[in-house]
């Protein structure tokens, strides 16, 4: 079992707060997989299955395969915009 | 070839930044500098109370670096400046401050104008303006992403 | 809309002119500014110890004034500003400073690159680079005239 | 007769000088025919022939069939360079 600290920027914190620590019954997991679950548990969370919502795991963006270990940080991103 | 590009969470300051980097300069003829405001107005009309930028610890700054690096890579210019606040910011501050230095005024041009149309819409802040009795999350517009597909990478 | 177009006799502070010029805008996003700078290097290659250009008591400025009016009125900016030294300039030093604001950017990178053009070819400056051993008059160059071409007027 | 000041900027000015007060027979005169009785009397002043060399009266770009009366300025320049 792990247990992740999984951050939420842009527009999707407006949802799901800021951050959320949860526990997985795997040792690993994908990015994918942290998706589907989240938004099986909450409904406003069914936004992190739109493809627009990106990922990072311990600061670089990655792919729904990506997997995931205990102590890493998982962050998901509305679109960004600078200047 | 020289690049900085870094977060800035007080007050920026353009007129001081433009002096800092055009002070010794002697083998550029050419400095365009770019500076974002943020207006009073809204996109969608309303006015604006306060913007705020949100940022991440980590990979915010490093999206100015590497933005900043591809910039200077692309164009051979000498020097890239970019200088992007976070945080909350009022109407008539500053917002982002980008300086490009180059022998030529033509490659100080694009540079900075594609380091703009880059900044806009890979830049990672996520940007929210807030009313006097609404708020809403600020996203690229039809034509900053139409602006980006004029550069071909 | 608001233009200004003057001679600087004295030295021209590029960060003092944008401090200025951005100050209290709040409806404008987007202010572009180019700083022409005084190269140790001529276009011949040999060390410039002194730069000057000459000027006319009445054509020189208003051909800044008309140059930047033409701007405003072309690409429907807020505000434009140019600042041109005239007199002896050492080389780091600035020569001229353009500024326009807009409430988008790329109408502001636009404009300002348009009016660097036309200063270039058509400004009343007579200018003369002045080295070691010798001293050369200079012309806008063919890249100068290409630039200014691109242009449809 | 009439009496002109001629000023001179530019890469001609090296050659001719920067300012010559010169004497008229006739009343008036256009800048073209100045152009010519310079180029006659001086032979460095055989430039002003050449197209390129803008001419000004009273601070107004002029072609060459513009006339100048008595107290006017007249101003001969090679090619400008701003920026």
């Amino acid at each position: 079992m792990i247990r992740l600290s999984i951050s939420f920027y842009g527009e999707i914190a407006d949802r799901l707060g800021r951050e959320r620590v949860m526990a997985f019954a795997a040792d690993d997991i994908t990015v994918g997989e942290i998706r589907a679950e989240l938004a099986q548990q909450d409904e406003a969370a069914a936004v992190l299955l739109k493809p627009q919502i990106r990922a990072a795991v311990d600061s670089r963006v990655v792919g729904d395969e990506a997997s995931v270990k205990a102590g890493q940080e998982v962050v998901f991103f509305s679109i960004v915009s600078g200047g | 070839m020289s690049v900085e590009a870094r977060l800035e969470l007080e007050a920026l300051d353009a007129g001081a930044e433009l002096a800092r980097f055009i002070s010794g300069r002697t083998e550029d003829g050419a400095v365009v500098s770019f500076t974002g405001l943020a207006r009073k107005r809204g996109g969608d009309g309303n006015t604006v109370e306060r913007l705020r930028l949100d940022w991440h610890p980590v990979m915010t700054e490093r999206s100015l670096i590497e933005l900043a690096e591809a910039t200077a890579g692309r164009f051979g210019v000498s020097d890239v400046l970019a200088v992007h606040r976070a945080g909350e910011i009022a109407p008539g501050e500053t917002i982002v401050f980008v300086a490009v230095a180059s022998p030529h005024r033509r490659q100080a041009f694009q540079a900075a104008d594609y380091l703009m149309d880059r900044l806009k819409t890979e830049a990672m802040f996520w940007k929210h303006e807030r009313g006097s009795s609404s708020g809403r999350w600020i996203e690229p517009t039809e034509q900053d992403r139409a602006d980006r597909a004029r550069w071909s990478d």
